[in-house]
This record gives C-alpha cells, structure tokens and sequence, in this order.
C-alpha cells in the first residue's frame, strides 16, 4: 500500500518549537523517579527515547504533556515561553479508546471534545494509512490488539500539535506494518518536535534524530552518538546494526 | 411468544405459592385474602382497575422522566462543583429521611392537589438512586481517559473545560452507573407514584388501595397491589431491555450462568 | 405579616366550598354525602367539593393555612390544635357522641377493664389515646405503667384479631366493632363515656377563626341539618344514595356501620354544646394534656342563625 | 478540624435557608416552624430526641446489616442461577412496589410489634438497592477476567466452577457497584426504620414524629426530623468514606473539579 | 542477574502433550477468519506464530484456550484423547490483572481459584525472576506497563500446565528485560507444548523450534523452515539474521 501523501498541516509552516525541562523532580511515595532532570527536546527534532521498563519514561511523557500527580516539580517551557497548554499530542502506552464511539468518532475524538467541526476526510485518509478503512464504523471492542493501537496512532496523528508525545505506538504491531506506521509517523511528523518512547532499539535507530537512553534511580538521561542519515532510516543499513549492537553492550553494561 | 409462556408459567407459580402460604399460614382473608378472592375481584373490577392503573401508570412515567431529569442534572451539579457537593449532597440525603406525613401539608400548599404533589413525591422517591448511581459514576471516570482528553483540550489545567469532559467522557463512561440507577428507581417509580398520590388524590391505584384497605375490603386492596407490581415488573424489563439496547459497548457478560450465553 | 395562604376576603358570589374530611368517605361522612347527593348543598346555593387528606392531622393545618375552607376533625384534637396555635375553631359538629372505644375479643381473657393489668394495649396515634386510657384505667384501680401501650398505626383489628396486642383503644364502635363481629371474633368494647370520661363530639367541623363571618358556613350548617333530617327519616333512600356515589362502600361492613352510625350523627350540627366543651377542656387540662384551658369561644363557635 | 468547620458553616447555610422560606414564603408555624424555635426544642428535649434517636439508630444499623447481607445475598443467587432469575427478581421488584399500609397486618402477624417488624421493613428498603445494584455489577464483569479464570480452572465450560469464580472474580470486580448500592441503601435506610416504626413502635424518631404530629408540636416533630436527616447524612458519609477506604483500588478521579485534586 | 534454577515440576515428567486442531470454523458476524484451519502442535515443542495484525492469532490463542465463542466449530483434541481443558495456561494478549489483588496475589491467582495451597515460595521466585522482587506486595495500578506485563508472565509461568499459550508476552518490553525473560520463558517451560504469538520474527527465531506464519483471509498457517540449534539462540548468529531477513521478505511478499 503505498503511502498517499496527506495534505500538509498549516502548523508544520509554524516555526518548531523546542521544549526544554529543567530540575524536574517526580517522587511516588518514597520512590524518587527523578531528581534534578533535564531534558532538551530541539525544535522539529524527532526524539527517541529508551531504558529498562519501569525506569520512568512514561512518566516522564505525562509530565511533559502537562499530566502532574502530586509529587511532580520542575521547569516546564516551551522555546516561545509560552506554556505547552493546548500544544501536545499525546499517545498513552495504553489505547485508551472511548467504547461507546466507533473507530472513526475515536480518531476525531480531538475535534469533538474541542467542538469543532472534525476533519473526517482526514481521518478516513488517516485510518486507511494505517489499514484500517473497513473498520471505521465499527465499535473498538471488536479490534484486536494491534488494530487498537492503530487507531490511537491515528487519533494522535489528528491531532495537529507542534510537540508530538507517543509512549511505544507500535509495541503491538507486526514487523511488516510497524515499518510502514513508523515510515508513516516519519512523515507526517516532519518538523514537529516528537518524543517517542520505544523498547526496540532498532527502531529509535530508523526514526531517531536524537537517541536518549534512560537509567539509573533517579533517573538520568544520556544521548547516544548522532547517525548519519535522515530518518527514516534503512534497518538493514551496516550502520545501523552496528549502533544496534552498541546500545544493546551500553544497555546491559548498566 | 416463548417468553411470554414463561412469564405466565412464572405468575402461575408465584400465584400458587400465595396459595400455599395463605393455606398453611392459616391466614385469615381480612390480612392476606387467597389469590382466587383477588383474580376474582381483577376480574370484576377489571373496568376501575384500569382506569385507576392508567392514572398511576401516567404519573410513573411523569415521574421516571422528570425524576431522571431532575436526578441527571443533580449528579452533574454535584460532580461538577465542589459547592454543590457541600450544599446540595447533605440536603439529598437529607430529603430521602423524610416521612410523607411531615410535609404533606407543605406539598399541598405549595403545589396543590393536582398532578404536581403527585410528580414531586415520586421524584423524591426515583430520583436519589438516579443521582447518586450517576454521580458515584461520574466520580469513578477511568483516569486514562480523563488524561487524554486533558492533553486534547486547549487548557490542559484538571477544571478548564469540564463541560467537554463531561460530556464526551465522564458522561458517556457513567451511563452504565446511570443505568443501574435507572433500574433501581424503575422498580421503586410504582411505590413513588402511591406515596404521591397518598399526599392527595382522587383517583389512582395508592388512592384505590388506602381506600380499600381504610374499608377492610382487603381481596380489591391486594388485586390493586398486584396490577401495581405487575406495573412494576413490566417497567423495570422494559427499562432493562432499553438500557441494554442502548449501552450495547457494556455488555453482560456470562459471569456464571451458562445459559446466559 | 399578613398570611399569604390564608383565602382572601369572603366573596358574596362565591358559591365554591371545600371541605377536607378527615378520612376516606365513610358512614361518619353520612351526613356530608346525603347534602351533597340530595342536594341539600346546592339548595343553599353552595358548590360543596370534598377532599380527602393523606393523614387525618392534615385537615386542620390546611383549614388553617386556608387550603380549604372546612376542616372535618376530631373535638379532643381541636383542644391540643388551638393550643398549639392552630387558628381554627369549630363551628359545627358532624358525629355527637364518642365513637371511640377500647375494644377487646369477646372469648379473650380480658373481661373488664381491671384485666387489662399486664397486658399490652395497641392504639393508632391520635394524641389523646393515653390520656384516655389513663382516666379509664383509673377507674378501675390501674395505672398507665400497668399496661404496655403500642403503636399500632394501620392496623387496630388485625392487630387485635393476631393476638399481638390484647386491647385497642381508638377503634369506633360503628366500624371496628361490626369488623371483628364479621370476622367471627366478636369484640367487647368499654366506652369511655362509661368509665368516667366526658362525653365528647368524635367528629366536628372547623375552619379558620378569620373567616367565620363568610356566610356560606352558615348556609352550609343549614344544609347539613336539612340532610341530617333526611337521613333520619329515609334511612333506606339515603342508603342507596349514599352507595350510588360510592359503590365500592357497597358492603356488609359498610352497611352495618351506616346503621349504627345514624343514631350518632348531630340533630343540630350547628349548635355548641358550650358547658359540654369546658368540662372536657377541664378534663384534658386535669389529665395533662393540655397545659392551659382557655375559655370555650377560643375552640368553638356557634354561628349566628340566619335571618 | 477544617472539615468540622466545614460542615458547621454547611450546616448554618442551610438553617439559614430554612429561615428564608419561612419568612419569605410566610408559611405558619404549624405547617414549618421555624429554625429557631426547632434549635430551642432540640436543645430542651435534647434527652428524649437521643433517646429516641438512639432506638431509631440501632434500627438503622441493624437494618443496614441485614438488608446489606440478604441484599448480596440475592444479587448473589440472581447472578449464580437462571431459575432465581425467573422467580425471585420478579418478586423482588413486586416487593417494591407494596405500600407499607398493604403489609403492616401481615408484618405484624408475622413479626409482632418488636425489633422484628421494624428490620423487616428497613430491609424491604435497603435491599432493592443494594441486590439490583450488586447484581448489575456481577453481571458486568469485564470478560477478560472471566475467560483467564475460566482457563485457569480445571473445567473451562463456562457454569463449572461458578463458585470459584464468582468468589475470587467476579465478587470483586462487582464491589464498586454494591458500593454505589450501599451508598443509595445508607441514605434511604432511616425512612425504611421510621416506616417500619410506622407499623408499630413505642419507641423511635418515627414513633416520636408520629405522636408530634398528631399533638400539633410541629416544632418537635420537625427537630425530630432535623435528627432523623443528621443521622442520614452521618449514615452517608460514613459508609462513603468506609467503602472509599475498602476499596483503594476504585479511586475517586477528579473528573471535572479542580479542588478535589 | 543469573537465572536462578526454579525446582523442575512435577509435570514435566509426564509425556509432552501434542495438540492438534482439525478444520477450525470461525465467524465474527460476517468476517470469515478461519475456514477449515488445521493446526499441529508437537509434543513438548516450543511453536512461535507470526502474522499480521488482525489477522486472527489471538483469537486463534482464545480457541485452543477453550475459550469459544458463537460462531466457532473445529475438533481439538491432545495426544492422549482427552480434552484440554484444566491442562492450558493462558497469557493474553492484555495483562488482565486484578486490581484488587497484590501483584503476589496476582502471581498466585490460579492456586487461589482452585482453593489449592499458593506455592508464595515460588512465586516470590518468579517475581524476582523477573524483576520486580521488589514489587511483591504493591497493587498492580502503580506499575508501569512493562511491569504488568512481566508480573502477567509470571502468572502464566506459575500454572504449570502441559499446554502454554502466550499472546505477545515481551512485548512491552526493554530489549534487555526482554532477552532476559525470554531465556527464563525458554528454561521454565522446556518440555511443554508452548504456543507463542509474537510480532518480533527475531524472538521467534530466538524462542520457536517451530515457526508458523498465519496469512491470509480465511487464515492459513504455513511453517518456516527450521533452524539450527536449539534456543534459546543468540540473536546476533548470523543464521538467525540471515532467517530474519529471509522471513521480513517472506512477510513482504504477501
Ligand atoms: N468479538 C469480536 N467481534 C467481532 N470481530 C472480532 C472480535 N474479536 C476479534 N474480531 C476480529 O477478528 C480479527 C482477528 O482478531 P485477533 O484479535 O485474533 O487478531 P490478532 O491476529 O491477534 O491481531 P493483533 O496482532 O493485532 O493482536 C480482527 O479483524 C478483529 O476485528
Ligand atoms: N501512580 C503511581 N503510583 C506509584 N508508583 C508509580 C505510579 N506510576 C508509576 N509508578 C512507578 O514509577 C515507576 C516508573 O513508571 P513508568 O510508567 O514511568 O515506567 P516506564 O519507564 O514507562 O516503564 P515501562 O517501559 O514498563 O512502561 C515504576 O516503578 C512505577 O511502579
Ligand atoms: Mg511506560
Ligand atoms: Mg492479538
């Protein structure tokens, strides 16, 4: 299938928006996630972000997007110093799909909550890129499991944010079709600023254009060297694999 | 058809255990009469019966409506405003204590004879299952969706745009607490009716039955009972069935029972 | 503060009159069924609409409050009602005579009052059940602490006829009486005119103290004595008058008690009985009840005749 | 402390309002006193209200107790066999449509005039909210859950092994639900033991209401009623704050309000 | 951390049970998924499936599960004549658990259910095993998605039955926590019939003595050609990533 180019958002003509977080501090009771982070996200960067499961990266995107608990402390700011209130697409690790509406009023869910009209035409582009043009007028509990994160990766792509925040959108996707979404998400994503949480090296290596691995308690983050090339990039590539094997003796020497 | 069949097989069978408890209970017919006396009177007076059931019937269905009316809009006020919580909850509460003899007076002041102190006081009655169901599902919204339509919406502050929250999440995900509210208050709308028309009234089953039971004619005061129960029973299987019409994403599900499936 | 609820000023050409009864229509209602069946009320140019009240303590609040214009009550409630601040008074008098009796079963082991001494007594509240019952069981050697009192509200036959209570008091000798008879376990009544209280009117007519000088009272007393005369002498014509209006009361029970009513109803509804009313003024005030007797005219009226 | 103040300030408002439509409905003393002369009752027959409120109570709490457990009981037994499905909801829902008038002879027959008839008749209240509630909850039990606990049985038929999984499943995933039951059950109870106490008492807030009303101390009947609804309200939110802390696993999401964050 | 040998099972004695599944039928209103599908499960053989999102694997998983639905027919039957039921541990594709239970509590549903005696000793072990010693005694509404996922893992290793379904069990996942659990999966369940869907052809590779690839609508099953070795395989062999890409071209073409 090839991929239909989608009309560009007026937003990606906007200049992208760098986001930085200073001192951040996260405790859940006596556990301390983070203390004292920091983070940069450059402006129109597509980001990836690694480390352990249960380090914080999740936690971590819902503080970006604005989603504080208490114990939650630190500078939030966008390059523009405005807030980023209004400004963030975000995609949870869980589908988070309404049951009462169909896979299309789902992926429009942005535009009914903010009463505007929805774009349906996008969004039956939208969920035919992401293979799922029989489906729209479904309810969701008759997808299976990689069909629903489909269509929260449409809702989220909707949705025209200048900093995109997606927690593991293709953890449930088979190879073939994780490589379109990914080539997909690549594109429609050019120029915003993303952060995209992944437990699969080798795919922040073929979308990332800034590699952050998480570790430690509290949590610290570390950029891997750049690659060359733009994303996305070619799994196969030499490089690639060589950088692969290099994160995995970086992951396991910690 | 089939269901209709057992339905009857059902009344047959709850009729004859009346039967058995009359008998072997030694009851005397001035307290519980034997179901024979009582289908002989619905025969009888089947005429007075329906009309009086018409009444009642008309001021359940007033009083589920505007009982649920009244009760949705009471469980938003209340999810949606803390001072409402402070002020309105205790005085909910507070309603549901009070005997229909200590503002009787009040309501026929205030509201007369006519339908109005009927449809208040089977409000009163339908309507706190209905708010507090509603508002204890309007509290319990599942916390993934609530984040995600924070991130949608301009102001992601938890309070700036509560309407749209509300009513494309937290309503839509408390309709099954809702439901189970409105089935509560369906099977209690009939006795609502009868405390209403208690207040005052001139025609109706509650009015027919405390006349009959104010005269001792017991078997006409327990076949009014019984075509009220059996209001009853149709309006909690018709809202029953509309509710799982209209909820089909919260399905019932075979807990235990094989022959639900 | 001038009482919003209250009616406003008689209107001569206000032909309209609402009358709360006490309870559902019943033979004590006899007379106010013949008036309005016969035509008694309109012949007085009155337009007469009977009501019936969710609980019989409702009707003097709502004559009172100006609800309705007649309030049918009871002579010992009216004394606690004006005591409490009820701005009401009688003004004409439907049932002469106490209807209310302690009652036991006939094969019961109660055969006096005297017996009563352990036993439990149910009564369906009224107010003044225990003052009663106190000057009853006086007269025969008891105190109120010798009995056990129970409320039993819905039910005083039943509760009887189940042997849960051995006595009631508040059942009237014209319905609960013919009740148990019917349901083969004859009762005994003791009648408390008998056992040292104070004749009383069991049921009286009041209206707001305000309005007394609305001159369809007057036409309405009229009328009601007219129906009264009636009912004495057709006893049988106002029988089906009364069943053609109300044909589910078109029973045996129904039948005897109308019988047995008749003898009890006021020859002269409008006259006011007014050493009668002091002396059982007296009675409640000696029993406790009340905490004050005031004169006579601040419970009861007799209304002017018409010229 | 704060939350004493709070409910002290709550409390004053509502007296307050109480006082407004007194004097701006101009309603008589004897259709609603007004607040100060309930306040002086409440304060000079402080002894007999607690006395009173104290019987009333017990049968509050043992109505409680009782209807919550025959309540789960019969959710229980609706959910677990079609046959109770048939014969026993019909009649559970019949039971709510009977005016406490139409039973009080059988009630009394049955139960006399002791605790018995009291609890009696609370249950007939607290019940149908608390079974239809908890058996909406055990009929919805998120199927995911069912079919692991099938798998994980020796039988995988659905209905083998009903117990188990009702048990350790089911039940639980429905406590949500019966709490949203118990929380309508603690609201209505008292009426249910002022109903019951209707039937036959000599002793209680209804029994006291009762007698006040009849002997035109509108104030007292009212300071008893002010009682009975402050024992409602307390009902309330005590089982509200028990079942929030029983159930740390259901928690109350801040769905549109600010401040309950 | 060094995988500490957990006490053989008792079961593992007894023979590997093969399955075999005969001409399953099975319609999802008018959605044909499969249509005569026949599967064999070897005793005691590690199966892995790969297959397209949405195209049946899971509801494959809930059959052999004796999780029927309406509109499903077919023969299953074990080796030894008998029916499976009582004999099969179930992972789904959702980490369904229990809120209301510890994660301990959790880790022992299944002894809980039967009334028998929980084995906590062991089931300490497995949490530890996979990582989340110290997560014992918390409710599972504070782990991170990863974490439910493992402690979901260690519910299924706990059962110890002759027949292990498992739908994306890594798939949440690090890279690392990932190689780790699959090689205890591997160790644990040695002997069993496992059938194991997954989305990632290199766990296949690594895990499957049997490799199935379902396509098509209906469904249809075919084998990869086996590999050398037995697993768990270092995923860095060259033939494993020589099978990959063969297996990314195989999925390609369809
Ligand atoms: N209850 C249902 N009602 C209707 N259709 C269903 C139902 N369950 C599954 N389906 C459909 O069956 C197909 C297969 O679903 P299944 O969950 O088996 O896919 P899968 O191979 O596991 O996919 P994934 O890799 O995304 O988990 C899907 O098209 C889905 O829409
Ligand atoms: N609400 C909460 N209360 C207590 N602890 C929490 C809560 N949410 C998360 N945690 C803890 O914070 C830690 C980080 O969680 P988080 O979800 O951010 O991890 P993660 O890096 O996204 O992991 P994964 O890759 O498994 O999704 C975990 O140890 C988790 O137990
Ligand atoms: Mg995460
Ligand atoms: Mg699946």
């Amino acid at each position: 299938m090839p991929a239909r180019p989608l009309s560009a958002s007026p937003l990606s003509l906007a200049p992208p928006l760098a986001i930085s977080l200073r001192s951040a501090h996260l405790t859940y009771g006596g556990l301390v996630l983070f203390d004292g982070l920091d983070l940069e996200l450059p402006g129109g960067v597509f980001t990836c972000l690694l480390g352990p499961s249960g380090i914080g990266k999740s936690s971590l995107l819902r503080l970006l997007a604005g989603l504080t608990s208490p114990g939650v402390s630190g500078d939030l700011r966008g390059s523009d110093g405005r807030g980023l209130t209004g400004r963030v697409a975000y995609m949870a690790q869980q589908d988070l799909l309404l049951p009462w509406l169909s896979v299309l009023q789902n992926v429009t869910l942005g535009s009914r909550l903010r009463s505007e009209p929805a774009n349906r035409g996008r969004a039956l582009d939208l969920l035919a890129q992401v293979g799922l043009a029989d489906s729209a007028l479904v309810r969701p509990d008759t997808l299976s499991g990689g069909m629903r994160q489909r269509v929260a990766l449409a809702r989220t792509l909707m949705e025209d944010r200048p900093l995109v925040l997606m927690d593991e959108p293709f953890s449930g996707l088979d190879a073939l079709t994780r490589l379109r979404l990914q080539a997909l998400a690549a594109e429609l994503l050019a120029g915003r600023t993303v952060l995209l949480v992944t437990h699969d090296p080798l795919e922040a290596l073929r979308l990332g254009e800034q590699i952050l691995v998480m570790n430690g308690r509290p949590a610290t983050l570390s950029a891997l060297p750049d690659l060359p090339g733009a994303p996305p990039r070619d799994p196969g590539d030499p490089a690639l694999q060589a950088a692969y094997r290099a994160i995995l003796r970086r992951l396991e020497a910690q | 058809m089939k269901s209709l069949g057992r339905l009857l097989s059902t009344l047959a069978g709850l009729l004859a255990l009346w039967q058995v408890i009359v008998t072997f209970g030694e009851l005397p017919p001035y307290i519980l009469p034997d179901p024979l006396a009582v289908i002989s009177v619905l025969w009888k007076d089947s005429g007075p019966l329906l009309y009086h059931a018409g009444v009642t019937g008309l001021e359940i269905i007033l009083g589920m409506v505007f009982g649920t009316l009244l009760g949705c809009a009471s469980a938003l006020l209340l999810s949606y405003s803390q001072h409402a919580r402070r002020w309105l909850l205790p005085m909910l509460i507070a309603s549901q204590a009070i005997p229909v003899f200590a503002i009787a007076p009040l309501l026929v002041l205030w509201l007369g004879y006519g339908m109005g102190s009927k449809i208040a006081m089977s409000m009163l009655i339908i309507y706190f299952p209905v708010t507090a169901n509603f508002y204890d599902g309007l509290r319990h919204t599942p916390r993934g969706w609530l984040d995600l339509a924070r991130v949608m919406l301009p102001g992601s502050q938890p309070g700036s745009h509560r309407w749209a929250i509300l009513r494309h999440i937290a309503i839509p995900a408390a309709l099954p607490a809702l439901a189970s509210g409105l089935r509560v208050a369906a099977a209690v709308a009939p006795i609502g009716a009868v405390l209403g028309e208690w207040v005052g009234s001139s025609a109706g089953l509650g009015y027919l039955m405390l006349h009959a039971n104010s005269r001792m004619q017991v078997s006409l005061m327990f076949a009014a009972l019984f075509v009220l129960a059996a209001l009853a029973v149709l309006l909690y299987f018709f809202v029953d069935a509309g509710l799982r019409r209209l909820l089909p994403w919260h399905p019932i599900t075979p807990t235990t029972d094989p022959e639900t499936y | 503060a001038p009482n919003l609820w209250a009616a406003t000023d008689p209107d001569p050409a206000n032909k309209k009159l609402t009358v709360m009864l006490d309870w559902f229509v019943n033979p004590d209602h006899a007379a106010l069924i013949i008036a309005q069946e016969k035509g008694f009320f309109a012949a007085q140019d009155l337009e007469v609409e009977l009501q019936t009240p969710a609980d019989p303590n409702d009707p003097p609040k709502l004559a009172a409050a100006g609800k309705v214009d007649l309030a049918v009550s009871y002579q010992p409630q009216l004394f606690l009602h004006v005591n409490a601040g009820l701005p009401i008074k009688r003004i004409g008098t439907l049932v002469a005579t106490p209807l209310n009796s302690l009652v036991v079963l006939k094969d019961g082991p109660v055969k006096s009052i005297a017996d009563l001494k352990g036993h439990k007594i149910g009564y369906s509240v009224g107010g003044f059940e225990e003052a009663l019952l106190k000057s009853m069981l006086a007269k025969a050697g008891l105190k109120i602490e010798d009995v056990t009192l129970i409320n039993v509200n819905f039910a005083l036959s039943p509760a009887l006829l189940s042997k849960q209570v051995d006595a009631v008091i508040g059942a009237f000798r014209n319905f609960e009486l013919n009740q148990l008879d019917l349901a083969k376990k004859p009762g005994r009544a003791f009648y408390p005119e008998e056992e040292g209280i104070p004749p009383y009117d069991e049921l009286v007519l009041v209206a707001n103290r305000e309005k007394l000088t609305d001159g369809r009272y007057r036409k309405f007393l009229t009328a009601l004595e007219n129906a009264t005369l009636y009912l004495l002498n057709h006893p049988d014509e106002s029988w089906k008058a009364f069943i053609s209006k109300h044909k589910d009361l078109d029973d045996e029970l129904n039948r005897r008690a109308w019988r047995d009513t008749l003898p009890r109803l006021a020859r002269r509804p409008a006259a006011l009985d007014e050493s009668g009313y002091k002396r059982f003024a007296q009675f409640l005030l000696k029993q406790g009840v009340l905490n004050v007797a005031l004169p006579v005219s601040n419970y009861a009226v007799q209304l002017p005749s018409p010229d």
